[in-house]
Formats: structure tokens, sequence, C-alpha cells
């Protein structure tokens, strides 16, 4: 179930001595790192309940993306998912513990706090409105709480993003799909229509379509079938 | 014991406090240095034996340009619940 | 009178220069606030000799929204959903807390109907946060496996959640004048079935991790909490109950459809982590109890006595109300000018800031690993400390 | 008693705050002496690996959801609340007549109705409904309060982005009267000058359409026409139109 169903690119980049090997390596690259996300448990408020701990657990399986290694050292993990509330005496933790993480490093922010200070937007004096204030992000997740399938979605719009991301040889430079102005032309809803689109081609696959092209399909059904029937 | 039989008896030890009014638990005021002494006698008399101080806030009053603070007092043996402000 | 104040810088210094050489040295460790024992921001400094615990001094504050002070500009129809948002485990009981004070205010009567509602979605809210306690204690005692379990039953109570109200965390379900919407057709059949299937789920969790040499280990006669430092303490919920004060307000206060139904109050002989541990074992099981007991017969009747836009009229006075969530007693403090719709000061009574102070009182004396124990026993939820 | 026995409970009475209680008092064992402790803790983890490998042999049901992939069949409850989205009519009409119930019921401001009064009728109506989705608390506060029952919560749950601007909706692709002030109108003209579509603004709107610099609106645009109504192109402003009431 690795989701990934693109082909290796083929682009030779010429150079001399060849460069077949360093575009493909920028590619293999960069999906290991999509596909083994490694979270940090770094959740302040109700989100930290369906963002890391229900998607950890058996309803939701996070490992089925690779990202089930939630680590509590920051030094261990690459992918901090803000999963509630920041205020002016979290701010300028959640900056230092981002700051100790090794590059690269992604940020998902789920829930309406962590993407724009939500339910305390007006009227408090201590939140910080929008987690993107104090580190960048690289996805939001609205939702109050988002629900863990669009948890998933959003890991799914980081793999993307990393996937077609920055190169090696290059690090820093990170390219998102979606530009931070819109050009000419251009609304927003052909944007989100893009990235659902983009989205639904990359990383939906029907299994059961799959598993019947294979020659083992039919013993693995038989299997399930039988041991279903036992309980 | 009910709240007006209880308020009788805070109003007996505690020279000072007067009942207060507009509130729906009982409750009683009592001036600012009587607390401490209210306070130990509230928890150590034992047909009180208010034991749990259940929470405890502020309000502002800017209008009369003073605070008022409130006790929220509980015995586990006689089970009252008793609010004082002062 | 002289009260003193010790600031977290000189309570910082070390009490004591070592007289003899060889004399070990107190330091000062951080957990927190990011720290995966915490479930959230909380920062415990602990001063230590050794392995050995002197003193824990709590800095809270690390998720303070200021939800009391944004509440004085807020009708009270829109101060529920912000009480989902303090102890999110126990939103229903949040939302009755500050519901009950309300309808105490402005005298809104509500009927049977409404009142076995709000009862049934309160115990199956105990029976979900416990659950994903029980996960969570297991996980952070070291034992992965429990955690998973846990979560399943959590799923499963979540669906009804899903159904009848439309959200998984936050529900805002209980309002002023009776619930937001009527139970889902499907509501009766499927608590029953989840009824049904919780049973034996308990005694598998008993199975799983109650009976396990190390938990056991780490929690017999660690972190024992007399009653009387408990009362004083201002405890409350399990954590009292296991030191054995039977105080719960669903006996002690007569609301909701409790006076109604036949449960036990669940205590504990000594007052350590495996009592705190095993209250909430026993609580799963009665609160299971009072649903069945319930779940036959609720009334008809209408479940919104009040129009939505009409404004709710609070006479000036002081009003506080409190109900027992997972965690304790929830208590609302509302003061009415009697001006205006909203509530002049409105301060919570949070159950596990209470909860939490204990841990000045229990942990001294034990191991580090032992705090972990401790905390978990606790069932902290930081956003309800800090609001 | 046993080690492991967890049904021997203490049922008792017991007083307090002048209450006789019924109590139940949690099982209590302590560990007997050294060998036998070895054989309990022994049995204790067998009897926990027991139930984890009965569940893995035989699974009475798996409960994990394969999410990415069954999309296609996954099923929210009807009551789920995930997105605010305008209920419309079999003809594509809205209810909204721009009363600000819901921006007054909801808590965080995440709701801005913006007003004008029509070309037409001179009455008050609906100009633009913006909806934040990134404060958003989904409390139902705004759909209660709708006393025409225009508004709901949608099931669409997958928004996420990668830019916190694309999460500002602007709700009504047309603009303009409720449905049931178009329909007393009989003139497909006047109808179609009442209703302004509002194709770039339909779907998320950066910062409310502002700080977009020469947004033009492109032909291929994914606008489907709400109205029965033939739309040919914008109204151009007219004067004493677009007067806007914030």
């Amino acid at each position: 179930m690795g989701l990934i169903t693109e082909t290796l690119p083929a682009v030779i980049e010429k150079f001399p001595g060849g460069s077949l090997i360093v575009t493909s390596m920028d590619y293999a690259i960069n999906c290991s790192r999509a596909n083994s996300l490694w979270p940090l448990t770094f959740g302040t408020k109700c989100c930290a309940i369906e963002m890391l701990m229900a998607t950890g657990a058996a309803h939701q399986d996070l490992s089925r993306f690779g990202a089930e290694v939630a680590r509590a050292s920051v030094r261990q993990a690459d992918l901090m998912v803000i999963a509630g509330a920041i205020v002016k005496k979290m701010a300028p933790r959640m900056r230092m513990l981002y700051e100790q993480m090794a590059e690269p490093r992604y940020v998902i922010a789920t829930g309406a706090c962590a993407v724009s200070g939500g339910p305390f937007m007006y009227n408090s004096y201590s939140i910080v409105r929008g987690a993107d204030e104090v580190i960048p992000v690289d996805v939001y997740v609205p939702g109050c709480p988002p629900r863990p399938e669009a948890f998933f979605w959003g890991l799914l719009a980081l793999q993307k993003m990393i996937k077609e991301g920055e190169s090696v040889r290059r690090p820093g430079i990170r390219r998102k799909p979606v530009m931070a102005a819109l050009p000419n032309g251009m609304t927003a809803a052909d944007v989100r229509a893009e990235i659902q689109r983009e989205l639904e081609q990359d990383n939906v696959i029907d299994v059961e379509k799959e598993a019947e092209s294979k020659p083992w399909a039919a013993k693995v059904k038989e299997w399930i079938r039988k041991s279903s029937s036992i309980s | 014991m009910d709240s007006e039989e209880l308020l009788d008896i805070v109003e007996r030890i505690e020279s000072g406090a007067t009942k207060r009014e507009k509130s729906d638990r009982p409750a009683v005021h009592v001036p600012v240095d009587r607390l401490l002494s209210a306070m130990r006698r509230l928890r150590n008399y034992q047909w009180l034996s208010f034991d749990m101080l259940v929470t405890h806030t502020a309000i502002d009053w800017p209008d009369d340009n003073r605070f008022e603070l409130v006790y929220l007092l509980y015995s586990t043996v006689h089970g009252h619940l008793l609010e004082r402000p002062q | 009178m002289t009260v003193t104040i010790r600031t977290l810088n000189e309570l910082l210094q070390p009490s004591h220069l070592p007289a003899h050489p060889l004399a070990t040295q107190e330091y000062f460790v951080n957990m927190g606030p990011q720290h995966p024992i915490s479930h959230g921001s909380l920062r415990l400094v602990l001063r230590l000799d050794g392995e050995t615990v002197k003193e824990v001094i709590p800095v809270p504050g690390f998720v303070h929204r200021g939800v009391e002070k944004m509440c004085e500009s807020l009708t009270p129809r829109q101060i529920v959903p912000y009480t989902d948002r303090l102890d999110y485990l126990s939103a229903f009981m949040n939302n009755w807390a500050i519901t009950r004070v309300v309808e105490t205010a402005a005298g809104i009567e509500s009927n049977e109907r409404i009142e076995t509602i709000r009862t049934l979605m309160s115990e199956l809210q105990r029976i979900q946060s416990h659950a994903l306690w029980w996960g969570v204690t297991g996980m952070d005692l070291g034992a992965f496996t429990a955690f998973l379990y846990g979560f399943r039953e959590r799923e499963v109570i979540s669906e009804i959640f899903e159904e009848t109200v439309g959200a998984r965390l936050t529900m805002n379900y209980i309002q002023p004048g009776g619930v937001m919407y009527d139970i889902h057709p499907n509501f009766v059949k499927r608590v029953k079935d989840v009824m049904a299937y919780m049973k034996p789920i308990i005694d598998e969790y008993d199975t799983l991790l109650s009976g396990n040499v190390i938990l056991q280990e780490r929690c017999r006669n660690i972190g024992i909490l007399s009653p009387e430092k408990a009362i004083a303490l201002g405890c409350t919920g399990p954590v009292l109950r296991a030191s054995g004060v039977p105080y719960d307000l669903r006996k002690m206060e007569n609301y909701g459809v409790y006076n109604k139904v036949d449960f036990n109050v669940v205590v504990g002989a000594v007052g350590d982590c495996w009592d705190r541990y095993y209250v909430r074992m026993q609580e799963m099981r009665e609160s299971i109890r009072i649903v069945e007991q319930l779940i036959d017969s609720i009334p008809e009747g209408p479940t919104m006595t009040l129009r939505y836009n009409l404004p709710i009229e609070m006479p000036e006075g002081t009003y506080y109300s409190q109900v027992e969530t997972a965690r304790g007693v929830f208590g609302a403090f509302l003061v009415a000018e009697g001006k205006s719709e909203k509530p002049y000061p409105l301060h919570f009574r949070s159950p596990n800031y209470n909860n939490l102070w204990s841990v000045t009182a229990l942990a001294p004396g034990w191991r580090v690993a032992d705090i972990i124990a401790i905390l978990s026993s606790l069932d902290l939820v930081i956003p309800d400390i800090d609001r | 008693m046993s080690f492991m026995d967890f049904t021997d409970l203490r049922y008792e009475k017991r007083t307090l705050g002048g209450k006789i209680l019924p109590v139940v008092v949690c099982p209590r064992f302590n560990p007997r002496s050294q060998p036998m402790r070895v054989f309990d803790a022994v049995k204790g983890l067998l009897q926990g690996m027991r139930l984890t490998l009965g569940y893995l042999l035989s699974p009475s049901k798996i409960v994990t959801q394969q999410y990415p992939e069954n999309r296609a069949t996954l099923k929210f409850p009807e009551r789920y609340r995930a997105i605010l989205k305008f209920k419309y009519d079999e003809n594509g009409l809205h209810k909204c007549t721009g009363c600000k119930n819901c921006e007054v019921a909801c808590p965080n401001a995440s709701i801005k109705v913006i007003t004008r009064d029509s070309v037409i009728t001179e009455d008050h109506e609906l100009d633009r409904y913006i909806w934040r989705l990134d404060s958003c608390m989904f409390c139902n506060a705004c759909v209660q309060a709708c006393p025409f029952d225009a508004i709901e919560m949608g099931h669409a749950f997958e928004n996420a982005v990668y830019d916190r601007r694309l999460l500002i909706y602007g709700l009504n692709p047309i603009a303009g009267p409720a449905a049931s002030a178009l329909e007393n109108e009989e003139d497909p003209e006047v109808r179609r000058r009442m209703s302004d579509p509002r194709t770039i603004l339909g779907g998320p709107i950066p910062l409310n359409g502002a700080g977009l610099p020469n947004l033009k609106p492109v032909a291929a645009a994914p606008f489907v026409d709400p109205l029965p109504i033939a739309v040919t192109d914008p109204l151009p402003p007219e004067d004493g139109e677009g007067e806007e009431v914030s």
C-alpha cells in the first residue's frame, strides 16, 4: 500500500558525466522522505486526541502512511503536527522545538486553533493567531477538530508536496504546489480543484482491483474468508 | 440544616458577617480583616466543618472601587455548600 | 494576615548546599512543556536528590487562552461551545455545567426527556473518557497494546455521538433550554448494542492490563493520597474517591435523572495509584449500568424548550452550578448584572486544576519513574487546568 | 484471595455529607510469597498475551478503515458537521435573506454577511456570504439561529490546503435575493438582473477577494450556474448599486 503509483521520472538532465542517477536520486530520496515521516508528539489541545492519538490507533491506522513512529524527541522527528492552540507562552518553546528539528522538516497545522487562532481568534489576549506567525507551515488542515480522515488528506497533500519538492542538491528551496500569490487569470477554485485532482490521481488506488491483477490474489481472498468465518 | 439556619450560625460566630442577597446559595459577607479567623472557625467548628475549598474567584466592581473575593466551601461531613464573598 | 508568594525563580534555588564533600547535591529537572507524559503542555519542575523526588513545582499556563475573560463578551449560548474546549474528553458534562448555571439563573425549565438524554450522553462520554484514559495509561506505563484497545472502544462510542450530535469531540450538544438535536432514530438500538459489547470488553481490559505484573508493581502502594489531604487539596472525582471518600455529585446533588437510577459510588481502599486505576475501571461498569437502566425508558417530550434567537435574560445575582465530569467536579460561577445577556465575570472551577496540585503532595519521596505512574493515574487534561 | 480476582468487590454503605451512599470498594490483592509471585506474574503476562494472540488469529472484525482507498464508499452520518454550505432548492435558488442572525450568533465572527439594496425592488438582500473555514469552530450556532433554514452543515471534510488564504469561502455563487423573492418575479430578464453571478468569488476566496491584483474571470472557470436562467455575463456596476453594509 505504498500509495506511489507514479513511474520513475525518465528525464535526463544533460551535463558532462551524465545525470540520470542524480535526478532519480532526488526522486527516490523525496519518496523515501514522504513515506517515512516521523511525527513529533506535539499536541497542546483537543486536536491532539484526534490527530496524534486516534490516528495512531487501530481504527485509523497512521502506519499505512509510514508515519506511525511518533517520537517524543524533536531530534528524531521530521514532521511537526501542531495539534491545538498555541499561546504566547508556548510560542517561543514551539519555535525552539522547530529549530531543533533536523532538515528537512515539515509542519502540518491541524485544527482551527493552529491555522488561525480559531475559536479564540477574537477576544482572547493570549493566543497566537495561527502557528504560521511563529514557524513556517507547509499544510493547513482546517476543522475543529478535523476528523482523522481529514488529517490523512492533509498528510497526503504533504507527501505530494515532498515528492515534487526540494532538490537534494539545492536544499531549503521548497516548492509548494500552490503559489502564495495566485497567477493572473486563475481563481482559487481552480487551485483547489487542481489539488484535489492531483491528490486523487496519485493517492487513490483501488486495492481490490490492484490485488485482483496479482497471481496470489485468490489465495489471499480465500484465507481472509476462512479466517473471518472462524470468529 | 437548611440554608437559613446555616446563615444564622455563621452570623453568630463572625461579628461583622452579613447576609448576601441575590445568590442562589447561602452566602455571607465577611470583612477582609476577619477573613482568616472566619475561615478557621468555619473549618474547625464541628457543626460547620467546611473542610473543602471548592473554588475561589474574584469579582471586581469598578463602580464601587472594590474587589470581592469569593470562596466556595463545602463540608464533606454535613454536605453544605456555602458561598462566602467578602 | 500574611501570604507568602514565591516566584518560580525563588523556588528554583537549591534549598541547601552540601555540607559534606561526598553529599549529593540537589538539582532540578524540567518535565515539559513538551513531554509525552503531560498529554498537552504542562511543565513540571522536579527538585531531585539523586533519583528521589523532593518537590514538584507545576508550572501551568502553556495553553492559557483566557476563556473566562472571553466569556464576558459572549452570550450564554455562545459560551457553551467554549466549554467543549476546556476538558475536551468530558465535553457533554462541561456543556451541562454551564447550561445548568444559565438555566438556574434564567429560570428555564427543562423536562424529563431532556434530562434523560443529557444523563445518557454524559454517561456514555464517561465510559469513552475512561476507556481512552485506560489506553493512554497503559501506554505511559509501557504497554502500547492497551492504547490500541482503548481507542478501539473510543471509536465505537464516537460513532454514536457522530450520529446523534454530528461531532466527535467538541459537541456543543447540551444547550440552555434543551439539547441541540433530538436523538437519532438509531440511537437506542445502537447504544444497546454497544453496551452489550462493552460489558465483556472491560473484563478484557482487566485480563490484558490489570493483571499485568508490571502495572501492579508500578501502581501498588505508589503515591498514597490520604483522604484528609485529598479533601484539603480540593481533589474531586476518581482521585478523591480512590482515597476512600465517596464524594460523587451524581449522588450528592440532585441533577439529571441520577436519582432515578441505581448505581454505586466506587471508592478505593488506600488511595494509591492502583486504587485510582481501578476506580475508573469500575466506574465504567457502573456507567454501563446507568445507561442500561435509562435507555429503555426515554420519556417523550420536546427536546428544546427555548426558541433559539430569543435572548436569555438572567436577573442580577450570583449563581453556581456544578456537575460531575469524568475527572471530578466541574463548576461554573456566574455573576449576572441583569443588564445584558452576557455574564459579568464567569469562573470555571475545573477538576483538573485541583487534581494537578495533589501531585505536590503525592510525589515527594518517590522516584522519577513513579511520577509517571502518579501523573498518569491523576488523568489530567491540561487545557482544563489552564483554561 | 487469589492474585487475579477482580470480582471480589465489597459493597458497603457509607455516609457522606449527611447522605447514606451505596459504595463499592475496589479489589486489592497483596502479592503472595516469592515463588508464587513469579508464578502469578507469568500467569498475568500470559493471559494478556493469549488475548492479543486470539485477536491476531481470529479477528472478529477488522476495525481499520482504509481511508484514501475507500473514499468512494465513505459515508458519514447526516448530522456530521464539516463544512458550511447553502441549501439550494430544485431550481438552484438559496433561501438566504441576509438577516444576519447567523453572524450575530457566531461566537468568533467566522461569518460575514454583506447585504446591499436590491437594484429592482430596493429591498435589503444578500450580496456576499463570507465564511471563514480557518477559524470556524463548527458549533452549529449559525444553523440553529437561521430562521429561514437557509444554511446547513455539509460533509466535505477534505479541505487541506497549502495556503491559509484559500480557507475563506464565499458561499453564494449568485448574489441577490432569496428564492422566495425571486419566485415572485415573472420576467426572466428582471430575474437575471436581480441576481448577479459571483463566479470569481464563489468557492474559496483568498482574503475576501482582495489582494489579488488583475483578477479576471476565466472562460474555463468551473462555475455551474445554479440558476435555470441563461446568464451571459456579469452585470456592469450601476450607480446606486453595490452599497455594502458592514
